[in-house]
């Protein structure tokens, strides 16, 4: 049984550490700024989520996996909602260039309204 | 801080130093402002990991939530970029090379990083925790009961000066429009 | 931010969070990390939030100016009270070891328990008020320029 | 060993994090890249707290989900207004300021 959970967290930090360094690279490479806005999303909910949900198969019943299931919840929360403002400022501020790299692609790539 | 987390201070502390350049070299305030706020994170992971809770949770509250809100603020009453480019002065370059490697000798007589025969492990630490187990049964935080019990008189002028702070901050900035002084 | 809906949705789920926090963080900093001063500054963070979100005016009916102007030397009072309370009881100033026995065992555990819980109250209050009466009076100026 | 190798991939992604938001053309790109880097310090400490086995610091990591929250939003209001002033109505519905978000470096 205690392998299992060990197994197991083994396999959900790893798969959040790999995925945050995904999104990591993502942010740096891609080329314009709506573009980076998938791989912020990547490392802020399927990085963070992993890497917390693998946590908590390590804190066992406790006051522990409480904190860390609110951790979850409020950047579930907070950070895709973070990522949509900024899209939509990003956006009503769009009129003007300041997509600034010459190979932009079309803006509509990654925007939500 | 424990063996396991000795290799990560090597990398926070040289992300901290790269963080302070960039910001040292933007000229767009704007930008400085956000550079602080990334420099704000990594110092409280830093002290995380020399198991300082206290001081991160500070700098967690001050640093990420309210100081970037109060400088931009200030932003908003000042210009978005820094005037000009300042020239290299000789004299000051001098003056600062030679107290930064006065400084840096200074730290070779220093004990070790985490050396148990360090005055501070020695003298006022053990007597504290000690005196907390006997003195305050059932506060399990010694920073908590050092601030505000053993050092009071310290926390006393620190509240005192905060209050003056706000006294200062209202004679500069007040404004007498009705909008203001919401009744 | 008439334009972000989804961010004041958000806001106005998160805002009792913070507040809610700041108080766990006052009331337990005994015995976790934590304190006076961090729980003042997650309160005012709170109002800020706010205040940013819904406007000055909104928030200076949540917290009116001359709230803060009694919070801001009502936490100092509080603190330096505490002391005079201590030297009345006969012992010296802040030290709460005299407490102990005009409280009743049953209220009040240790003396020095109560002194600190009453200290950290004041500068909690200190501190929460004069975050936000800062920001008030940076954000109620017009751009000048 | 395990937390060691997650901390290493949490530090590596913070160092492209501090690499956008040096270089990022936009104030956006920054805010984007500010944003993440307050994700990964709630991950830090929420591997270092295991780490070292307090598992009393996640109070810590809780207050930084909740805070990076906040500058998150003055940013975003600070570029959309300039000011932290109350705004009128009109304005407010309009959206664009009309002010130039590029950098100037």
């Amino acid at each position: 049984m205690n392998w299992m959970l060990d197994a197991i967290t083994w396999v959900l930090l790893l798969g959040g550490a790999f995925f945050s360094i995904v999104g990591g690279i993502g942010i740096v490479r891609l080329p314009d700024f709506f573009a980076r806005l998938h791989g912020g999303g990547i490392t802020d909910t399927l990085g963070a989520g992993l890497i917390l949900l693998g946590l908590m198969f390590q804190a066992g019943w406790s006051l522990a996996l409480v904190k860390l299931i609110m951790i979850l919840a409020f950047l579930f929360v907070t950070s895709p909602t973070a990522c949509h403002a900024l899209a939509h400022a990003a956006l009503s501020n769009g009129l003007q260039p300041q997509l600034v790299e010459p190979e932009t692609q079309t803006c509509d790539e990654g925007q939500q309204p | 801080m424990t063996e396991s987390t000795q290799f990560i201070v090597i990398p926070l502390l040289g992300l901290l130093a790269a963080t302070a350049l960039t910001v040292a070299r933007m000229r767009d305030l704007w930008a400085a402002v956000m550079l602080s706020g990334i420099y704000s994170f990594l110092g409280a992971c830093w002290m995380m990991v020399l198991d300082a809770p206290d001081v991160a949770f500070t700098e967690a509250a001050v640093g990420a939530g309210i100081s970037t809100v109060l400088m931009l603020a200030t932003l908003s009453h000042t210009s978005r970029t820094a005037k000009s480019r300042p020239r290299i002065s000789w004299p000051a370059l001098i003056v600062v090379i030679v107290t930064g490697s006065v400084l840096a000798y200074g730290t070779l007589d220093m004990p070790h990083y985490g050396d148990p025969d360090a005055p501070i492990h020695r003298f006022p630490s053990p007597t504290y925790i000690e005196k907390t187990e006997h003195d305050v049964h059932d506060m399990p935080n010694v920073v908590t009961v050092v601030l505000a019990s053993y050092r009071g008189y310290d926390t006393l002028g620190e509240t005192t000066v905060i209050f003056t702070a706000a006294v200062a901050v209202t004679l500069l900035m007040r404004i007498r429009r009705p909008e203001v002084t919401a009744s | 931010m008439r334009s972000f809906s989804i961010l004041r949705v958000v806001a106005k789920l998160l805002i009792p969070y913070i507040l809610l926090f700041a108080f766990y963080v006052q009331f337990h900093g005994d015995f976790g990390p934590g304190g006076g001063f961090q729980a003042g500054v997650i309160f005012a963070a709170g109002i800020v939030l706010y205040g940013l979100i819904f406007g000055l005016r909104a928030a200076q009916k949540v917290i009116s100016v001359t709230l803060l102007e009694v919070m801001i030397p009502t936490g100092v009072l509080i603190y330096g009270g505490t002391g005079v309370i201590c030297l009345l009881a006969g012992g010296n100033f802040l030290d709460y070891r005299v407490l102990d026995h005009h409280w009743g065992h049953g209220l009040v555990p240790h003396g020095q328990h109560l002194g600190i819980f009453l200290v950290e109250l004041g500068v909690g209050i200190t501190v929460s008020g004069v975050m936000i009466a800062i920001f008030y009076l940076f954000a109620a100026r017009r751009q000048t320029s | 060993m395990l937390y060691g190798l997650v901390l290493l991939g949490v530090v590596i992604t913070m160092c492209l994090a501090l690499y956008r938001a040096s270089q990022g053309p936009t104030v956006f790109d920054r805010m984007l890249a500010a944003n993440m880097f307050g994700t990964k310090t709630v991950l830090l400490i929420c591997i270092v707290s295991f780490l070292i086995d307090r598992t009393d610091f996640l109070d810590l990591a809780l207050l930084y989900s909740l805070m990076s929250f906040i500058g998150m939003v003055a940013v975003l209001r600070f570029s959309k207004y300039g000011t932290f002033a109350d705004v009128d109505e009109a304005i407010d519905q309009s959206g664009p300021t009309g002010k130039s978000l590029r950098d100037v470096s």
